[in-house]
């Protein structure tokens, strides 16, 4: 990159913690602006919409994009920043895998407005009101955003060169990425800048072979400090979730919940550490395996999917669950779906 | 008669999408302004079904400025969900740990989001009212102070929570792990840098604004005076609590309306929904709602630093308690209701949250070993609640016997304030948009500032994603062809800055 | 008629000493049974991870059928039993994410129990046949109207007009 | 880079090309799958042309992949496999569609069969594309053998490698060598004198200058794999330093403390604190019994130092660990005797004249206790009446459903002895009778003539509690004679039973130490329990004798020197082949989580302590591909099944839905909500 280069962060479907953390660069963040101008940060400066839309095509040589997409109005957002932007980075675990507001995925829309608005436990909503994309009041006409049943990853909705992992990224690895980037020495296309083992590589706990007779709650036991969390019982998603963090929540004694996704060349994070728990599970007797399962992880998706179902194969819980369909002795295919479907809206 | 529309989309310099419609008549008078809201996650629907101790670690992702908030009232709401009483130590780590939060995010507020208004100025080029223009106007000594203050917070958040942002620490019962005395000293010596940190800013709020007078006249000024009843959290004594204590309410004559235990939070407020917006309106329920209007006869309330400094009879800690009467004395008595005031009882907020953080550190219990007791399992239900730097933070769970959450409300700081600070807007739209009146950008900045005062943090409010959009005024005919365009042309401007 | 009766696709995941064998003599047997079981020939079911499910379901099967040699007689000693405990680990969640866990089925058979496998294959086919299609792409599968909804955010501005 | 793909589909006859059409398949694949530079159809894909016709392909299209849609690739991956090398083109690069077992013959829908065809196709070409070329690895071959137990098995196979040349660690936790053949007496059907015939082969193996022979010592554990074992024994301290033991046995012969001896003499007999277990043990060294040793209990006595005459006594000996390399291991670790007080009900342990199987092999015994004599509990009556308890814990499914084989060749041969020393009236209750080898029939029909009594049925009970004058004082045996159909009360003064033969009550954990397992009822598992009866599932690794399930002295015999056989025929290639369908660990991704680390039966999984990683000895690996399931951090690879290559299948096998043909994807194509 020669000269200076522009630089753009936005905020789509994101908590802010992206900000915070590249704000927590600190000092640093002059060294930032020394070799970018900053073009677009709505967060902390007045720019518009209306200036990135006037910038011609690859106007923008870095965009920071955080958040992932669940409205028509982040969809439109990340459409346009693709346009105008060389590189577009997913930067922290929402845009790169949907992270916690992903769970959303396991419900609906209309799930999502009952419990906010008609059945709130607060709200005061007899006329059950929800919210509309249009709204006339008195011929003044008000417009939201459509709110989508499925939370989507910035690579679900465009194309992206580069994914910065974490929940939210540790200041050093932003670091590292932006260096990369003002050195030129960028990864092939589609990779995620950071470490290619897992966080047990960085957790300083003592480990042995694993022999699991109980999946423990975190409220449950006070962990040693010195032993591996997971041998101690509780769920640690360490063994399949990508290092750079430093093993930051093990060392406050706290199992690892997996912010980083998994592990470089992984696709399903969840499916790894699924298939890593149960792999030492120390009994052969399928009765004590379902107890010990079910009793230990009462949340699977909650738990191995916590930040990456968006990302996952199955990206969602099934819009119509199977127990919830009409099912016809030996249906024929057509109706076995349209009756399927009307169920999905 | 044609309509005209004033669409400032979306608001800038807060923690949130934000989008203003102003409504004109042909006269260019204001018949009606709308703060929209424009998303929503739905936490309270996709956390049922999780484990109820994982809601610490998942609500802090509704917010990623102040997740220490969430965090906080998150594991108090456990700690009622598991019957279980914190120890000592715990306590008070978890109250340190949260001053601490406190005094780093009013930093940022002050600096980087409300500041500029102030220092820069209203009508200072749009360009320079931002972080970077502070550090120009204010010098890099002072800038290097407000990094390092930031900086420092962060640092012992990390030390102690585990991690800068989204900590991973408090559990039912406590926290996950304590302090060693070393790590004691340190978290002593930057308190003491945080409390001459406050003093100076203090200063700076003195100089720059009470001693100018078209500052103090625009505070003062009706434009941004807003009526409405006052909510904080307060200890035994009446006085501003952060942490822990009762829920009291002042009416905008500065007479009690309510005091109540965070759990009965149901007897005391409601929340309205509109169509327009995904973010809900609450209201003191005895009062009622009444639509966007203010005094006493409606359900409004806000929640911020002036709010809680109106509703608490004063401070805990020597110094912020100076600055508390001295601010009275000059806005004339309780209660203030000056918008504007807010940013002043913010920085008062700042040095007792410094304070405070001071005093706990040099607690002898502070390094006990005993930061953690085990709860036999969980009941049914909990409530849980802290201040937010934005307003009452309030979590109620539901979980069933295996400790699977059923249901889960959310009451978030800035969501107290969206009444109010849809009515401060309409005011201040009012006072300021007037027929003949020039519409200029400078105006537009000041019904921004009329919110911005607020900080409000719609990532919180709404649960859903913060993210704002440029600031853009259009007028249109019903017809929705546009009549003119208002925009500020900055972008390049600000590159050019930056060499 | 018959064209019009559903016909599951079912990807199954056979270890290679016992039960591949049994799907062989079935064939050499001539033990007709339902052709919708395409079979992944492993070297043991204890390779079979769940995300090789997770990747049939997403790609369109309507169910997945794991087979291997009966536990205590794994070629390999003792590896079917993390089979086991794995399989109940994914049924656990497969179940939590709306899937009913009779489309994912484990069954055992030596090399001697054709007719018993083909059975099998005939229940499960059977099974996922009232179940009906899963079709799982479909999840999220773009709304068209969500589309519309974005691109009039790009017409509104496209629309506006500028004025100092 | 673009692969060049050659897809050949068989008719095999009209096998296939009856219900699949072929011709269609092979059309479709050319057009529909990328990379696919030739498809072509033939009657025969295996006959000699049809290989032929791949071997020109690939010459002339310079073919990378090759896939062959025939029959189960369980009949002729080799051959085609073989095809493809003889052409230059690696043997791994090579897949089989099963259209035969797998469609053709399971189904007679034609439409279905051939989508199917396709599908199955597709997954073959789209996995193809992501092989790798692999090598059979080969690895050197260590000499030297260890053989674990010195009972007539091992003693077998130690002097079958000696005797061709090859160094041999004998290891016996006993003092002696010798096993059970050394209690007995006589043995059947020949009655020839046990200890003459295998006393001399014994001290063949203390003499034979090959055969490192470490008894009174024990296997510790085993490390590394075929060709390169490390094994550490344990070698317990003798007391008595060996290179001065001359074996004289004044030691003994002073020693003060006389104690039972529950091992070799089964509880009949008597030995001092320092003991050989009997005369003629090899080695003839001593050792002290430190339990029952005056010095060690009270400090006390010293006199077998005292006694003797080289000064070879040491009480401050200790146990040693030694470091041997071997080749191969071979068990022959035997078998222990059922606990006969398990079945309450046959009084044993609490009745006095009852005996078991080996304690009656003792008294047999001319060097045994009672220097041969047969006789009750009080060592001088003989009895008049005798009756053998047949299938005592087996065949019963309280304890053990297997037949323990000997027994009842065991109790002829007691039978005989009997009478023929006490003559004695001797009767034998039995479920059947199973003289099922050369010779047996016959002893069996002599031990007819010669008077003993066999009654058909399963004793329900011993007693001494007596319901007529004739049982008063006798041991009452309460039988269902099945034959006569009616309950029988046999009063006898003596009864044997004649226990089960189990396995070493601690074989599995030498199963584990050297990576091999037990079948349920815990005898070690074979690797083919015909064609492959010696050698087990981990190479290297081979079983003789009773620890591979009950058997007699011939049986165990032929093992031992079978077994034997299998290692000298290692050692002299020289060099041992190793299947490249192995699991192996990514050290940068691997996060030393050791979740892996005891998942592996055959323990190919270490963990580097220094390095922080595990590491995967491919000698040792089976290829399950257990490991490579499990890893979280997707360390782990498979060869020849990586994830990558397994997902390109599925997605080849599902190719019609996922690209919208086909009967239902057509369905699948009509929005869904």
């Amino acid at each position: 990159m020669n000269g200076k280069g522009r630089l753009a962060i936005y905020w789509a479907a994101s908590c802010g913690g992206c900000e915070i953390a590249i704000l927590s660069i600190n000092e640093k963040i002059l060294d930032v602006a020394a070799a970018f101008d900053i073009v677009f940060c709505p967060c902390i400066m007045d720019v518009k919409t209306r200036d990135v839309e006037k910038m011609p095509d690859g106007h923008i040589d870095v965009c920071l994009f955080n958040g992932s997409i669940r409205t028509s109005e982040q969809e439109y957002m990340a459409r346009l920043l693709r346009r105008k932007s060389r590189v577009l980075v997913a930067f922290g675990s929402c845009a790169h895998e949907g992270c916690i507001p992903a769970l959303a995925n396991l419900t609906r829309r209309d799930e999502i407005f009952a419990a906010c608005y008609t059945d709130c436990p607060s709200a005061d909503n007899a006329a059950r009101v929800v919210p509309q994309p249009e709204t006339r009041i008195d011929g003044m006409r008000l417009h939201l955003p459509v709110f989508y049943d499925t939370v989507r990853t910035l690579a679900q909705t465009v194309d992206v060169d580069y994914f910065l992992p974490g929940c939210p990224p540790e200041a050093p690895r932003i670091l590292d990425a932006i260096n990369a980037i003002v050195a030129g020495r960028l990864p092939p296309k589609g990779a995620v800048i950071g470490a290619a083992t897992t966080v047990c590589d960085e957790c300083p706990r003592t480990r042995t072979e694993k022999k699991i007779r109980r999946f423990a709650r975190t409220w449950q036991v006070i962990p040693d400090e010195k032993t591996c969390l997971l041998e101690q019982g509780l769920v640690c998603c360490g063994p399949a979730t990508r290092a750079g963090c430093g093993a930051l929540c093990p060392q406050v004694n706290s199992p690892c919940i997996g912010c980083y996704g998994p592990n470089a060349g992984e696709e399903d994070q969840g499916s790894r550490l699924m298939s890593a728990l149960a792999s030492v599970i120390d009994s052969n007797d399928p009765d004590e395996i379902q107890r010990i399962i079910e009793e230990g992880i009462p949340d699977p998706v909650g738990t191995f999917y916590r930040f990456s179902l968006a990302h996952s194969m199955l990206r969602r819980a099934a819009l119509v669950p199977d127990e919830q369909r009409v099912k016809l002795p030996l249906p024929a295919a057509g109706t076995a779906q349209t009756t399927g479907g009307e169920h999905g809206r | 008669m044609s309509e005209r529309r004033i669409s400032i989309d979306p608001i800038t310099r807060l923690e949130g999408h934000g989008k203003i419609d102003i409504f004109l008549d042909d006269d260019g008078n204001v018949i009606d302004a709308f703060l929209q809201i424009p998303e929503l996650r739905g936490f309270e629907r996709f956390c049922v079904g999780r484990m109820v101790e994982d809601m610490p670690n998942l609500t802090s992702r509704i917010c990623g400025v102040c997740p220490e908030a969430h965090h906080m009232a998150s594991a108090k709401a456990l700690d009622d969900v598991f019957r279980v009483q914190p120890p000592p130590t715990a306590r008070k780590l978890r109250e340190m740990f949260y001053c601490i939060f406190f005094a780093t995010d009013h930093t940022t507020h002050f600096y980087a989001l409300g500041g500029p208004d102030f220092v820069m100025g209203p009508d200072a080029p749009k360009t320079d009212r931002n972080i970077l223009g502070v550090i120009r106007k204010v010098g890099m000594e002072i800038a290097g102070r407000v990094i390092k203050m930031r900086a420092d917070g962060h640092s012992l958040i990390k030390m102690i929570g585990g991690r800068a942002v989204h900590p991973n620490w408090a559990v039912p019962g406590g926290v996950s792990r304590g302090i060693t005395e070393e790590q004691r000293r340190e978290i002593e010596r930057l308190g003491r840098d945080a409390v001459e940190f406050a003093r100076f800013s203090i200063d700076l709020f003195n100089q720059i604004v009470l001693g100018d007078s078209g500052y103090v006249d625009l505070l003062r000024s009706e434009a941004f005076t807003t009526r409405v009843y006052n909510m904080g959290t307060v200890d035994e004594r009446n006085r501003v609590n952060f942490y822990d204590g009762m829920i009291r309410v002042v009416g905008p004559d500065g007479r009690e309306h309510a005091k109540y235990h965070p759990r009965e939070y149901r007897d005391h407020i409601a929340e309205h929904v509109e169509p327009w917006s995904y973010l809900k309106f609450p209201f003191l329920k005895k009062p009622g709602w009444k639509g966007f209007v203010d005094g006493g006869d409606s359900g409004l309330y806000r929640a911020t630093p002036l709010s809680r400094l109106n509703a608490a009879d004063g401070m805990a800690t020597p110094l912020a308690q100076k600055e508390y009467e001295r601010m009275y004395e000059v806005l004339g008595g309780k209660p203030v209701n000056h918008t504007l005031a807010t940013h002043w009882a913010r920085l008062i907020e700042l040095l007792y949250a410094a304070e405070r953080w001071v005093e706990l550190a040099c607690d002898p219990e502070i390094t006990g070993r005993e930061y953690r007791v085990l709860p036999a399992g969980p009941s049914e239900e909990g409530v849980g609640s802290v201040e937010a730097p934005r307003g009452t933070l309030t979590h109620h769970y539901w979980c069933d016997g295996r400790g699977i959450l059923t249901r889960v409300n959310l009451i978030v700081g800035t969501t107290n304030n969206y009444a109010p600070i849809s009515l401060s807007i309409k005011q201040a739209a009012r006072a300021l948009i007037r027929k003949g009146a020039a519409l200029t950008e400078g105006v537009l900045n000041r019904i921004e500032m009329a919110f911005r005062a607020y900080d409000p943090c719609f990532g919180c409010a709404t649960h859903h994603m913060p993210g704002t959009m440029p600031l853009e005024v259009t007028l249109r005919r019903r017809d929705g062809s546009v009549m003119e365009r208002v925009r500020r042309t900055d972008g390049r401007v600000v590159r050019t800055d930056g060499q | 008629m018959e064209q019009q009766q559903f016909e599951p696709r079912i990807v199954g995941f056979f270890c290679n000493w016992c039960s591949y064998r049994a799907a062989d003599v079935a064939g050499t047997a001539r033990m007709k049974h339902a052709p919708n079981v395409r079979i992944i020939r492993l070297m043991c079911s204890g390779r079979v991870e769940p995300a090789f499910v997770l990747k049939a379901l997403a790609d369109g099967a309507d169910g997945v059928l794991v087979a291997g040699c009966h536990p205590g007689e794994c070629h390999y000693i003792e590896q079917n039993y993390k089979t086991i405990r794995r399989f109940a680990m994914l049924r656990h969640t497969l179940r939590a994410l709306g899937i009913d866990p009779r489309r994912v089925r484990l069954v055992w058979a030596s090399a001697g129990e054709a007719a018993r496998l083909a059975q099998a294959i005939d229940e499960m086919v059977e099974t996922v046949r009232t179940l009906g299609p899963l079709r799982w792409r479909d999840n999220w599968e773009e709304d068209p109207a969500q589309r519309e909804a974005a691109d009039r955010t790009a017409d509104e501005h496209a629309a506006a007009m500028e004025v100092q | 880079m673009a692969e060049r793909i050659g897809v050949y589909v068989c008719h095999c006859g009209t096998n296939i090309a009856a219900t699949v059409n072929v011709e269609e398949v092979a059309r479709w694949a050319k057009e529909n799958l990328p990379d696919v530079e030739v498809a072509r159809d033939y009657k025969f894909m295996c006959s000699s042309l049809g290989q032929a016709l791949i071997a020109d392909d690939i010459k002339k299209h310079g073919l990378t992949r090759v896939v062959v849609a025939a029959c189960s690739p369980h009949l002729h991956e080799r051959t085609f496999r073989r095809a493809c090398a003889a052409a230059g083109l690696n043997q791994f690069l090579m897949q089989m569609a099963n259209i035969r077992e797998h469609v053709s013959w399971v189904t007679a829908q034609r439409d279905a069969a051939t989508q199917k065809a396709k599908a199955l196709v597709a997954a073959a070409v789209g996995r193809v594309r992501h092989h790798a070329p692999l090598e059979t690895m080969t690895v050197k071959m260590n000499p030297a053998t260890l053989v674990v137990g010195g009972g007539i098995a091992g003693i077998q196979a130690a002097l079958e490698l000696a005797d061709a040349g090859y160094p041999v660690y004998l290891v016996e936790r006993e003092p002696s060598i010798g096993g059970h053949m050394a209690q007995y007496d006589k043995t059947f059907p020949t009655l020839d004198c046990a200890a003459c015939i295998l006393t001399p082969r014994m001290s063949e193996v203390g003499q034979h200058d090959r055969i490192t022979l470490l008894t009174w010592s024990e296997l510790e554990e085993v490390s590394g794999s075929i060709g390169n074992f490390k094994a550490r024994i344990r070698k317990k301290a003798r007391h008595v330093k060996e290179e001065l033991c001359t074996g004289c046995g004044l030691c003994i012969e002073k020693c003060p403390r006389r104690v039972v001896d529950h091992v070799f003499e089964a509880g009949m007999g008597h030995r001092k604190a320092i003991y050989t277990p009997f005369p003629q043990a090899v080695p003839k060294i001593p050792v002290i019994d430190t339990r029952s040793c005056i010095w060690f209990e009270r400090g006390k006595c010293r006199v077998c130092e005292k006694m003797c005459p080289t000064g070879a006594i040491d009480y401050e000996q200790q146990d040693q660990i030694l470091e041997v390399e071997v080749g191969s291991i071979i068990l022959a670790t035997g078998w222990d005797l059922f606990d006969c007080r398990r079945i309450p009900q046959y009084g044993y342990g609490r009745l006095a004249n009852v005996f078991t199987s080996l304690e009656l092999e003792r008294m047999c015994n001319a060097s045994g206790p009672t220097g041969g004599r047969i006789v009750l509990r009080d060592g001088i009556t003989e009895p008049r009446s005798v009756c053998i308890v047949h299938c005592v814990g087996s065949r019963d499914l309280r304890y053990n459903t297997y037949c323990s084989s000997i027994c009842c060749m065991l109790s002829l041969k007691l039978g005989h002895l009997i009478m023929e020393r006490t003559g004695a009236k001797v009767y034998a209750c039995y479920i059947d009778l199973r003289p099922n080898k050369k010779d047996y029939e016959e002893f069996y029909q002599r031990l007819l003539d010669e008077g003993m009594l066999f009654i058909r049925g399963k004793v329900a009970e011993v007693t001494d509690v007596a319901r007529t004058p004739a049982e008063e004082g006798k041991l009452i045996v309460q039988v269902e004679d099945t034959l006569l159909g009616k309950q029988r009360r046999i009063p006898v003064d003596m009864v044997v039973l004649m226990g089960a033969i189990e396995p070493r009550r601690d074989a599995r954990d030498i199963g584990l130490k050297v990576g091999i397992s037990c079948s349920m009822a815990g005898w070690f598992i074979e690797r083919h329990p015909k064609l492959d009866p010696v050698a087990t599932m981990t190479d290297g690794v081979f079983v003789a004798g009773a620890c591979q399930g009950p058997k007699d002295i011939p049986d165990a015999v032929a093992q031992g020197a079978a077994a034997a056989a299998r290692v000298a025929g290692m050692i002299s290639r020289g060099l041992v082949q190793i299947e490249p369908v192995v699991a192996s660990i990514d050290e940068d991704k691997c996060s030393g989580c050791r979740i892996c680390n005891n998942l592996c039966p055959f323990n190919a999984i270490e963990y580097i302590e220094d390095q922080q990683v595990s590491r995967i000895t491919a000698a040792l690996c089976k290829g399950c591909g257990t490991c490579v399931a499990a890893c979280p951090a997707g360390a782990i690879s498979g060869a020849h099944f990586t994830r990558q290559q397994v997902f390109a299948e599925i997605e080849g096998l599902l190719w019609d839905a996922l690209h919208g043909t086909g009967p239902q994807a057509a369905a699948a194509a009509a929005p869904g909500r």
